[in-house]
């Protein structure tokens, strides 16, 4: 009876994360039209739903009852696996987000391995989509994207090591613990610096949208792809946003810690301080080129978070933690 | 028949499946995906293990870098070519050998006289972590120097003629 | 207190490996300077590639490599910094050896078996000086480099290797164990190989780094046996235990004796005492500050150091002593004299030092280690001066024949009166640094060894005689115009500061650092080497002194009188050149021509340096090649190469059979080893169940 | 722990297979570390059973996991250049025994 509670419970974990991430979706894109108006004096959408609130939800059910097309040429099987891949591992890093001290899917011992390690698979899901669809554009965007990816997870990971090393625990809830005092962005402000232009990188964001830029691939790798399928990719790539904003959260922030309120509240508030900060970025600076993209992965955050690695480790040795 | 026992026959099923499928099938992205989702139910098998760390790093290494890389490879040699391969040939003499290969692992693990499972660890993070940098601190360091040695391998193989 | 004993030799070392790597890398990154690109025949047109050689930059704006340009100019400023940083901590820990304390440190490098090797260094009086010697002289000599150098193609590997040396030197000297001197010892081998070959292009640098590397390694092997020696006989390779035992309860049998004189040979390689001197006057192909510091100052003395650190190991060996003395006297009597005919003003430097390091070693045969020391501690400040006021000379002129020059002191009055300071130092005139050490010296071997003060008195005229010679046919005199001169345009002028501030600091070291005494050395040296006060240096009889420093005055007058006083040059009078093609060369000091008339063979003998060069190359070299060509041509082309082409055929025909099993597929392979995998595992199987 | 290594047992048979009946240099990799995943679950198999807490089989596994990563490395650019010379991955074609 156990085994099928068990069983039950994880099955219903996922029910939940799925449905989270698709709420976040809504909401973010919502948000992200909103600020993106603000910033260049706009105001946004309007007309559905008081202030244009439900938008985004009249857009999903357009998306939902959509043609699903897809290119004679394509693999059919990539082309099928290709969003899934991308959107699922979004999905898993939401288990081990400590939204405040109990509210935590799965306490894993490697919490913070998993959050690095989880949001890997995406790669396969990108170049999977980007060979699949039979287009040079988004071939080329499934590339770089992967490209892209692979090499900013090398000073981000550099980064996190940090935390880790002054925490002591690769544990979620530990790091909570470890920053009740002092958030660790007092303690690690490069770290925070490395961790954040990282994973603007990652989530493929301005200045670093290299692999969707519709100015010259139109729109990367999910050029050829619609409907419930394109909107997975929607999915994933917020889903990853919100993960990683609250993940910096976890971080460097100190998560949940924070007087009077509930942890939940300080936790969705300081992720949300971090989701705003993404897109005021993305709406305020011009993108790289391919090849300063790498050449500041490789030749300057690669270093820097070598340094910055050794430094700490120096300072934490001299300071006897 | 607990929920572990359950999973560990899912992972089981899918880690073969995947893997059969992988070496059969004659098209070479499925292949790879196969050995992503295969990786994958083995890094699911670590877990119930106890192996966590592990696991992930199977995960972090495996599927975010080896079948990136590979591909990688596989996009960047045969991009134009879409057709299935050539499938498997010499089916016989293979098989015959994978069998009495397999056989002889099979016959041999049941065949084994193991003790009984120890009671198990609190978490095995903390316990690995004094292994990697006390007892087996030479093979970690170790580890750097062949990955650095493969690195300059690898660089050196795909360069181009000129210097 | 260790730490910064061993900081002291790490400093220039850390200086060499960032002078070396960022070198290499701007070589490898292809912006390097001229080397690289001489190489690269294609690169030779490239705009970078001409600027980059900063003596020829005739107004020529080009795209300079800014990275190579800064590096050359910080590789000087780098190494001189670090020499100095180096010296400056020898300081601070011979401060705290003043005040009481002896600075050492120790510990276990690795095991071989039931040895332990040590990683020992000590730093008490005796290596406390030599610090201050070879950080003192180091400093001057990087700096005069700094002016010297420039413009030189590869000045960063020039200080590189320069820096190496200072670090293993000052290894050398804080050595407390057989280990760390012996690898220090070949270090200095090592870098003084690279420097004398720094011109590598020119055969005859490349040719005299090999023979001064090769002729040092015959006497490196004497010390390298000796220790083993040592080290069979003790168990120990530390300076102390070895000593130890040495005096009590002794070396057994033969080892008495031997032991100290195959140590005694590694002395001799280094400090190219007779018969192993034939290097030296070779090794003046390196850059002049090279010479200066290495085969004058420090690297040179190394031999004598090496002897006096060791001497507990002699006093037990009289006759070794007597060995040591006689080569020593014999030294310093043949080299002064063959500096008086050379021509070559780096040449006549070369065989004063070889003579000068001679009187070293006789003083350490005679019982004296101390006074031996005292001159090696004058004599590198005065020896430093007078190369490196050659080198100012060489530097300004282009040239270093005698013949070709005359009159400079007009033009080079710092130069000119600093090598005069240096010149009356090694005569021995009071009260310049010379005379103490060498009256130390002379004095010690008046109470009981004769023949040798005999000898050495008459090594003490010739040397001032040849040194005047130099003097005053360089520096005074009428100018001499050579060819070229006026199309290279530019007069000859003063050095740079960077150039003269060292002369004069050095000619107030030879004109000063002979007041010390042999007292402040004596002291810690006895101290350093456990040696009771009975030994101590004792004054010598007052005639000596009166009859050394007359016979330096009379040198200098005679010189006087057959260079100066009528300042005779042999023109290029046509008949006499045509009757006696090779004596009389044009602008050939005329006193030198004569003395060959009436000197005949034995001039040559003495002008040939005795001809032990020819010597070794007729009865050692020749034989040894002759050998060597037997082996290649009969034993190796005959009989090796008969086994191995019947091996190889063997194995052909072999291999041909078997051949057909190498089918090139990997899955053959692969299948072949699951078989084998199948088997074996089905045996393991089988054994265990 | 039996079923583990049932399972590590017809992985590794698995692997052998496709090793000896691909022609695919790709494919040959992929076979290959399906062998060494086998091999990897039966040292954390192991490492579970015989003193967990010196977790020697788990270091050995992520030493594993390192070697294939490096084996990819060079692998992966082996075949690169094999499809460079010969304009395919497939091995039988390679079958020269000098460059």
């Amino acid at each position: 009876m156990s085994t099928l509670l068990t069983l039950g419970e994880g099955f219903l974990l996922g029910v939940v994360a799925f449905s989270l991430v698709g709420v976040i979706t809504t909401v973010f894109v919502l948000l992200e039209r909103k600020v993106s108006a603000r910033i260049q004096m706009r105001v946004g959408p309007m007309r559905t739903g008081p202030h244009g609130l439900l938008q985004t939800v009249a857009d999903i059910v357009k998306l939902l009852m959509k043609e699903d097309v897809r290119p004679e040429y394509a693999d059919p099987v990539a082309f099928r696996l290709g969003p899934m891949l991308t959107a699922v591992p979004a999905v898993l890093s939401f288990v081990v987000i400590p939204f405040g001290a109990p509210l935590v899917m799965r306490d894993l011992d490697v919490g913070v391995v998993y959050f690095l390690a989880v949001p890997g698979m995406t790669v396969v899901g990108l170049l999977l989509a980007g060979w699949a669809s039979y287009d040079n554009y988004s071939f080329l965007g499934g590339l770089r994207a992967s490209a892209q990816f692979i090499s900013y997870e090398i000073p981000r990971t550099l980064a996190v090591v940090t935390v880790v090393m002054l925490a002591g625990s690769l544990n979620t809830v530990d790091l909570l613990k470890a920053q009740q005092t002092v958030p660790y962005i007092l303690l690690l402000p490069l770290s925070f610096v490395i961790y954040m232009i990282t994973t603007m990188a990652e989530v493929n964001r301005v200045p670093f949208d290299i692999p969707e830029a519709e100015s010259e691939l139109v729109a990367g790798y999910h050029t050829e792809y619609s409907g419930f399928r394109w909107s997975l990719f929607f999915m994933a790539e917020y889903g990853a946003l919100y993960a990683a904003a609250a993940f910096a959260t976890l971080l460097f922030l100190g998560g949940g810690n924070g007087p009077v309120l509930p942890a939940v509240v300080w936790f969705v508030g300081k992720s949300l301080v971090v989701v705003f900060l993404f897109m005021w970025v993305r709406w305020t600076l011009p993108r790289f080129r391919a090849d300063q993209l790498m050449r500041l992965a490789w030749k300057v955050f690669l270093p820097a978070s070598l340094v910055n690695l050794v430094l700490a480790a120096l300072v934490m040795m001299a300071v006897g933690r | 028949m607990t929920a572990s026992d359950v999973l560990f026959v899912v992972f089981g099923v899918i880690a073969a499946g995947c893997a059969l499928y992988g070496v059969l099938t004659r098209f070479l992205l499925r292949s790879i995906v196969a050995l992503g989702a295969f990786l994958t139910a083995v890094a699911g098998e670590f877990y119930l293990l106890a192996a966590d760390f592990v696991a992930m790093v199977q995960i972090f290494v495996y599927v975010g870098g080896i079948v990136v890389l590979m591909l990688f490879a596989l996009m960047l040699s045969t991009s134009g070519e879409r057709q299935p391969l050539a499938g498997s040939d010499r089916r016989g003499f293979s098989s015959l050998l994978a069998y009495a290969l397999g056989g002889m692992l099979v016959w041999a693990s049941i065949g084994a006289k193991l003790p009984a499972v120890p009671g198990g660890l609190p978490s095995s993070v903390p316990y690995l972590g004094r292994a990697l940098l006390g007892e087996q601190l030479f093979a970690f360091e170790f580890l750097g120097v062949i990955l650095l040695a493969a690195v300059v391998a690898a660089l050196s193989l795909v360069r181009s003629e000129r210097l | 207190m260790g730490g910064l004993l061993l900081a002291i030799p790490l400093v220039p070392l850390a200086v060499f490996v960032v002078l070396l790597v960022g070198g290499a890398y701007l070589r490898l990154t292809g912006a390097a300077g001229p080397r690289g690109v001489a190489g690269a025949a294609g690169a030779a047109a490239s705009p970078g590639a001409v600027a980059a050689e900063p003596s020829a930059t005739g107004g020529q704006v080009a795209v300079v490599d800014q990275r190579v340009v800064a590096l050359r100019a910080a590789a000087g400023w780098l190494s001189v910094a670090g020499v100095a940083a180096a010296l400056a901590f020898g300081v601070v820990a011979l401060v705290a050896f003043r005040g009481g304390a002896e600075v050492a440190l120790s510990a276990t490098w690795f095991r071989v078996g039931s040895l332990e090797v040590p990683f020992s260094l000590r730093m008490d009086g005796l290596q406390g000086l030599m610090v201050i010697v070879v950080g003192g002289v180091s400093v001057l000599v990087h700096l005069f480099s700094v002016g010297y150098m420039h413009g030189d193609r590869d000045v960063v590997l020039y200080f590189a290797e320069l820096s190496l040396f200072s670090a293993a030197m000052l290894l050398l000297v804080l050595a407390d164990d057989f280990f760390v001197l012996y690898m220090a010892w070949e270090l200095v081998g090592a870098s003084s190989y690279l420097l004398i070959s720094h011109y590598f292009e020119r055969p005859a640098a490349a040719a005299a780094g090999k023979k001064a590397f090769l002729t040092t390694r015959i006497g490196d092997v004497g010390l390298l046996l000796g220790i083993f020696a040592l080290v069979r006989i003790t168990g120990s390779l530390d300076f102390q235990t070895v000593f130890a035992h040495a005096t009590e309860p002794g070396l057994p049998g033969a080892w008495r004796v031997a032991v100290p004189l195959l140590i005694f040979m590694g002395a001799v390689g280094k400090s190219a005492q007779l018969p192993l001197h034939v290097w030296l006057p070779d090794a003046m192909e390196g850059p002049t500050p090279v010479s200066a510091l290495i085969h004058a100052a420090t690297m040179v003395a190394a031999g004598v150091y090496l002897v006096a650190r060791t001497y507990p190991i002699f006093v037990p060996a009289p006759e070794a002593l007597t060995v040591v003395g006689w080569i020593g006297a014999l030294t310093a009597l043949t080299a002064a004299t063959v500096g008086l005919t050379q021509r070559d003003i780096k040449k006549v430097l070369a065989y004063s030092t070889i003579s000068q390091l001679g009187f070293m070693v006789t003083a350490l045969g005679a019982g004296v280690p101390a006074a031996a020391m005292f001159q090696l501690f004058t004599h590198a400040w005065f020896k430093a001066l007078l190369f490196l006021a050659a080198g100012s000379v060489i530097h300004a002129t282009g040239r270093q024949v005698v013949d070709e020059l005359g009159g400079l002191r007009r033009r080079m009055p710092i130069t000119a009166v600093t090598f005069a300071a240096g010149a009356l130092a090694l005569a021995g005139i009071p009260p310049f640094a010379g005379f103490w050490s060498k009256e130390e010296i002379l004095g010690a071997l008046a109470g009981g060894h004769p023949v040798f003060l005999g000898m050495l008195l008459v090594a003490t005229f010739f040397t001032a005689f040849y040194i005047f010679r130099l003097l005053f046919v360089v520096f005074l005199g009428p100018e001499v115009e050579a060819e070229g001169d006026v199309a290279a345009g530019a007069p000859v002028r003063e050095s740079g500061p960077v150039m003269w501030v060292p002369l004069v600091v050095l000619a107030l070291a030879a004109l000063g650092m002979g007041f010390w005494g042999a007292g402040f050395l004596g002291y810690p040296l006895q101290k350093s080497l456990g040696l009771d006060a009975g030994q101590a240096p004792v004054a010598g009889p007052w005639w000596v002194t009166v009859v050394a420093v007359t016979l330096g005055l009379a040198g200098i007058v005679l010189a006087w009188l057959a260079y100066a006083r009528r300042p005779a040059r042999a023109g290029a009078a046509a008949e006499t050149v045509a009757e006696r093609p090779g004596r009389v060369r044009p602008g050939r000091p005329a006193f030198d021509a004569r003395l060959e008339d009436s000197l005949g063979w034995t001039y040559r003998l003495v002008d040939h340096a005795y001809y032990v060069d020819a010597l070794y190359t007729r009865f050692l070299v020749a034989p040894f090649v002759g050998m060597a060509r037997f082996l290649a041509r009969t034993v190796d082309a005959g009989l090796i190469d008969g086994i191995v082409n019947g091996v190889a055929w063997l194995v052909t025909g072999a291999g041909g059979g078997v051949r057909r099993l190498q089918t090139g597929q990997v899955r053959d392979y692969v299948a072949a080893v699951t078989v084998g995998v199948i088997v074996v595992a089905a045996l393991v199987i089988g054994a265990l169940g | 722990m039996t079923p583990v290594l049932i399972l590590s047992g017809i992985l590794f048979a698995i692997g052998v297979f496709g090793v000896l009946t691909r022609r695919n240099a790709i494919t040959m990799l992929v076979s290959v570390e399906i062998m060494m995943n086998a091999a990897n679950l039966n040292m954390v198999a192991f490492s579970r059973l015989y003193h967990p807490e010196l977790m020697t089989g788990q270091v050995l596994a992520i030493f594993g996991i390192g070697i294939a990563a490096s084996e990819a490395a060079v692998g992966l650019a082996l075949i690169l250049t094999i499809y460079r010379r010969y304009g395919s991955t497939d091995v039988d074609r390679a079958d020269l025994l000098k460059g």
